[in-house]
């Protein structure tokens, strides 16, 4: 069976390390944060000025002075600090950051990430800390569905959509396979409902066993 | 020692000139200067830059002050955002100019400003399209583009307390561009929700000293 | 959350390679690491490059270990002081490399490293020896000096107090260049008067977030 | 009569604008601070990474901790603020402070400071945060005597010391006379116990009077 997005979230939290620096991306890489157990010793960074941000808050906890990359407001746990916009940046381009989380419309077997335009001629751009995180984290995990609704690969052999970063991306996980990018090529290193076979024939990218 | 202390936020945005590039602190609302923003508006000056992360949300604001035309250029990160329509419908319209910058780029380039640096080679962006017809360079390895300061002629803050000197706390993630757009222009004027007197600020948590700050209004 | 907690400086300086480049934090001994110090030199590591502001004092810490010609280059802005005869013995008699760096330059050039900046345009130094040879460019009408990062394999650091995670706060100057060596090594090690419960420091004092330190030893 | 260096610093003192924020570079210049007074809303920064520092301490409020520039103990005063090196000299470098009081071995007609290192072979260099104040701050004033030991004026066509900082002087309080370095040249302000003749006959430098 192909993972659902929380399936896919819970498998990419299984993988980050014990006690890592992790920054998840909008959108459904925050759902990674439901899966981590609580003995993890993961410690979140949001790009707006904060290490170990704790879960979405409700009701009375919400504090318009405390909100995520998101701009959802959250909690702190202990151990919190804050800092500025251009500290936060040097943590992430510097390089300190283990593992980041993204959204992504394309990756290409080189690593190329394409995740904050989509190209089209009338839209208005805006990248957001996209780029920064792209290539500052030490692992950079995209989270996404492996097609597109018109059924195309998302993982392809040049991005068609403009890059947000070049060579960049470690690993891919989707609905249907993880895949590692490494030098010598993409390796597949789990399917889930699919097989070997039928995933060569649908993704247009050289894919090794 | 209280000549920095304002009364009212239209003393505070006295001054501010036509064509000015103002740098407005916040994250979307955190730490938006809202009630600067409005001086700035009944102030009245027109064909402003403004660098900002966000493009105005709502129609209050720096929203408003787009609506009313004052704004000839935004420099930001992220404008497109879901109550962004004033900005949105004046871009479509080619009323108003748009410099997108990586948000990473958007606090250094504003610290390099404050910090007298020329310019430095940043590893974010390039191979994008945000990099195109800027300069690169290999250093150890790995490409960089060249990026230049952003400096402001005036700084709009949100901030938490202030004491009489000007030192300044924030709050939480509010805090976000407001100490690095302090360092950045020339006319820094801070909206707080508290002014405390001179030594009832914690000397090792002050996190804007006071030689960048020249006005502040409680708001 | 205590993988981070020594139980001594000879545990927490365990494994510094022959050949390391090693910041070590203070002003003259003013946030000077002297127990990890103390502990380097028992751990043995030599062919060592040293990057701090100055170049020991007296008979201890930095020049015990410049004595014991564990040292093959220190970079520092200031190793002339009235009581470095064991660095002026050595850099008189050849048998020690100086690289003098300004001192601002010092800072940002670790910075730069902790930031992931390639290299930085600097208005300090210009036109003197301290920039022979190096590239220069003129921007705005300024002329300005390609400065490149110092990174570190490893800093020592002396901090005031830390938390289980290893959130740090410092003390008064004794902060000086601290924060930024955190920043700049691959392998961050502080010594701090004392250890607090994590949740025990103000999130909005913390001055070193936790993510830049590996270990942690009271001293 | 000519100055000593109590009246050269009360000098300079009357002359940094009220509320300025004030380096004093080690040695004489720091003089300067008990000349200021006690209203003069002067705010001192001490580049080792503080503001508002206090007069020197004395006996029990001796610190360790707590030390100028020079490492002399310093006290601290209401509104003080701590900050990194980095950014202290960020402060320094980005142009933020009004008035740097250095000293100097030589200053050129062009506003050339050379007070770092006397060119000898066997000289240490050792050149601390003295280009960064050069560079920095938006008036540069140099305390010095106008003649060295042997005679010599400090004040000279060109340094033949090694450089600081090139055009970066703005004014040269000596024993003898004040000095505004302008755009069209040296400008003699005030002279002490010395007419504007003697001085012309004893400095090589065009002097306007």
């Amino acid at each position: 069976m192909s993972l659902d997005k929380h399936q896919m979230a819970a498998l990419i939290a299984r993988d980050i390390p014990h006690g890592a620096y992790v920054n998840l991306g909008i959108g459904r890489p925050t759902l990674v944060a439901d899966h981590l157990p609580a003995d993890s010793g993961v410690v979140l960074h949001t790009e707006n000025g904060m290490l170990n941000m704790g879960p979405a808050a409700k009701g009375d906890d919400v504090d318009p002075d405390l909100i995520n990359a998101g701009k959802i407001p959250v909690t702190e746990l202990p151990g919190t600090s804050y800092f500025h916009h251009a500290d936060s940046f040097a943590m992430m381009r510097g390089g300190h950051l283990d593992v980041c989380v993204l959204g992504a419309f394309q990756v290409s077997a080189g690593g190329d990430l394409a995740n904050w335009h989509t190209g089209e001629p009338d839209a208005i751009p805006a990248v957001g800390g996209a780029m920064d995180l792209a290539i500052g984290a030490k692992s950079v995990y995209v989270m996404m569905t492996l097609f597109a609704k018109d059924g195309s690969s998302k993982l392809v052999p040049e991005c068609t959509y403009p890059l947000t970063g070049v060579g960049c991306v470690d690993r891919v996980y989707t609905d249907l396979a993880t895949f590692l990018i490494t030098p010598s090529g993409i390796e597949v290193r789990e399917t889930f409902g699919i097989t070997l076979d039928e995933l060569r024939a649908r993704v247009p990218v050289p894919l090794a066993g | 020692m209280s000549a920095k202390i304002y009364e009212t936020a239209a003393d505070a945005v006295a001054g501010i000139e036509d064509g000015s590039t103002v740098l407005i602190g916040g994250f979307g609302m955190a730490g938006m200067p809202v009630q600067l923003v409005d001086a700035l508006i009944d102030q009245g000056a027109a064909d402003l830059t403004v660098v900002s992360n966000n493009a105005g949300n709502g129609d209050t604001g720096l929203a408003a002050l787009l609506a009313k035309g004052r704004v000839r250029k935004v420099v930001c990160s992220f404008p497109r955002q879901v109550d962004s329509w004033v900005f949105d419908g004046l871009y479509r319209a080619g009323k108003i100019e748009l410099e997108v910058v990586p948000q990473g780029n958007l606090a250094e380039r504003m610290r390099a400003a404050g910090a007298g640096i020329g310019a430095f080679y940043c590893p974010t962006g390039v191979g994008t399209p945000l990099a195109e017809g800027k300069e690169t360079r290999m250093i150890d390895g790995r490409t960089y583009v060249l990026e230049y300061p952003i400096k402001g002629d005036v700084a709009l803050i949100g901030a938490h307390r202030a004491d009489r000197m000007g030192n300044l706390v924030y709050r939480k993630t509010a805090r976000n561009f407001g100490p690095v757009m302090a360092t950045a222009a020339r006319l820094v004027i801070v909206q707080v929700s508290e002014i405390v007197e001179t030594g009832d600020l914690d000397p090792e948590a002050v996190v804007t000293p006071s030689i960048y700050v020249d006005r502040v209004v409680t708001a």
